[in-house]
């Protein structure tokens, strides 16, 4: 692991299409978060033009999976298991949702 | 007003079902069934309580009723303590029923 | 990844005050988001702890003033959010860029909030503990 | 660590709530624990004994009762926001003067407080919506 400081977790679980969502997501972190995609959020990695913000990312690969994404999401995405999200819980000092 | 006039315009748990029909009547025959006598000191809450509810649209909880005694009648009266001892259950849901003001929220 | 440290004790010592930050994103009318959100800032108070809220994007149009939302028969969210003041809770955030898409100024705004550019928000966020984002 | 979930959607405008179960379940396997679930807005919709499954779809709520059950979890349900939706405990009936109630065994109604307690209480409390 790269980084040594674990600030907020955004957990976000809309698709991209609500582009708004997403504007308030990304102007709220800092160096030091990190995204896990879940839900519908897991489409993020599918556009291969998709201006990520520079920090982690992480996507729940059960909604991956369910979503038949598995083949083609972006490789700049770490999939995660249920264990490693409550891990990353743990690891950063808070969550934020955006839904 | 007697009690079964009271009565017949409250809800099950004793507050007024139709806010607009409050008259200092109707609180004095609510008091008088709780064997419960209304000074001046009651009288001083309970209109700020009504006040309250005029300006915010809630029935306010221990903290703003507290605030909003302070403002009126100085820091004396702004305090939890006497609220508690001028009431005898919880000042807040008390001083409510007998203004006609709904049950506050967040009653725990 | 780094596994959780399960040895690790409660963070949480038990006197230590948690500030939350309660962030209202939506505009008047549209779900009971606002009203749900303000209902937690009251009972956070209950409890004494320190609550701050941002409106963030749509929800600055939450304070705009001279709403008259009898005409739609609800009841005045914003009676509801003045009181917030009543309930020691006087740290409101709104962001510059917002008012600026809606022509809001100071004065439009039922409540009196600091106005932060979007590129200070990041940097309020991280100084709250826990944040609820109805 | 200590976690809480404040659950806002329900089962049928999305998958948060299935969400949040997992993510309880993974929780609890890795040996954490939860002091909390505190149902909200739709969410409420959860802890509807009335509530009718089709035989060929899972029952959330039961998942929710064999968990807690299992794990001794406290299941909470705003009651203001219950109110509003329709799901009601005996006493809410009755002060209400509805014909029944409708709060599934297991879950408890009560007031925002008991969200206020669970921030305060736990290392993390997390938001599940949609």
């Amino acid at each position: 692991m790269k980084h040594s400081i674990f600030e907020t977790l955004h957990i976000i679980s809309k698709g991209p299409s609500d582009q708004q969502l997403y504007q308030n997501a990304f102007d709220s972190m800092l160096e030091g978060d990190a995204i896990v995609f879940t839900q519908a959020g897991v489409y993020s990695l599918l556009s291969k033009d998709f201006d990520f913000p520079e920090q982690l990312i992480y996507a729940l690969s059960i909604d991956v999976d369910a979503r038949g994404l598995s083949q083609k999401v972006d490789k700049r995405s770490t999939l995660i298991s249920d264990a490693q999200f409550v891990a990353l819980c743990c690891q950063y000092k808070k969550t934020i949702s955006w839904f | 007003m007697n009690k079964e006039q009271a009565f017949s315009l409250l809800d099950e748990e004793g507050y007024l079902l139709d806010l607009t029909l409050w008259s200092k009547e109707l609180a004095l025959a609510l008091a008088a069934a709780d064997q419960f006598e209304l000074s001046e000191n009651h009288w001083e809450v309970i209109d700020t309580i009504r006040e309250f509810y005029q300006e915010y649209q809630l029935s306010p909880a221990m903290r703003p009723l507290v605030k909003a005694m302070s403002i009126k009648y100085g820091p004396d009266k702004g305090r939890s303590i006497y609220l508690m001892k001028l009431f005898s259950q919880s000042p807040p849901k008390q001083a409510a029923r007998y203004a006609g003001l709904p049950k506050p929220l967040n009653c725990l | 990844m780094q596994s959780s440290s399960l040895t690790e004790p409660s963070l949480l010592a038990t006197n230590m005050k948690k500030n939350i930050l309660l962030i209202v994103r939506n505009p008047p009318f549209a779900n009971s988001s606002n009203a749900e959100t303000l209902d937690i800032a009251f009972a956070c108070a209950a409890f004494d702890l320190p609550v701050s809220l941002l409106f963030l994007n749509d929800g600055i149009l939450q304070l705009a003033n001279n709403q008259q939302s009898n005409l739609l028969e609800k009841k005045d969210l914003t009676n509801n959010f003045r009181a917030l003041a009543m309930y020691d809770i006087e740290d409101y955030f709104v962001i510059a860029e917002d008012a600026q898409r809606y022509q809001l100024t100071q004065n439009d705004l039922i409540l009196n909030c600091k106005i932060i550019n979007k590129d200070k928000m990041a940097a309020l966020i991280r100084t709250f503990d826990t944040v609820i984002n109805l | 660590m200590i976690f809480s979930l404040l659950i806002y959607a329900s089962q049928n405008s999305g998958q948060a709530e299935h969400s949040a179960l997992r993510f309880t379940r993974s929780a609890l396997q890795q040996g954490h624990s939860i002091h909390r679930v505190f149902f909200y807005g739709e969410a409420v919709s959860a802890c509807s004994a009335f509530k009718v499954t089709p035989r060929d779809e899972v029952n959330i709520t039961e998942q929710w009762l064999k968990l807690a059950q299992d794990n001794d979890l406290d299941l909470v349900v705003c009651i203001a926001a219950a109110v509003r939706r329709g799901v009601l405990d005996q006493a809410e009936a009755k002060r209400h003067q509805k014909g029944a109630a409708n709060l599934s065994d297991g879950f408890e109604l009560s007031g925002l407080g008991q969200l206020a307690d669970a921030i305060i209480v736990s290392d993390r409390t997390i938001t599940f919506g949609n």
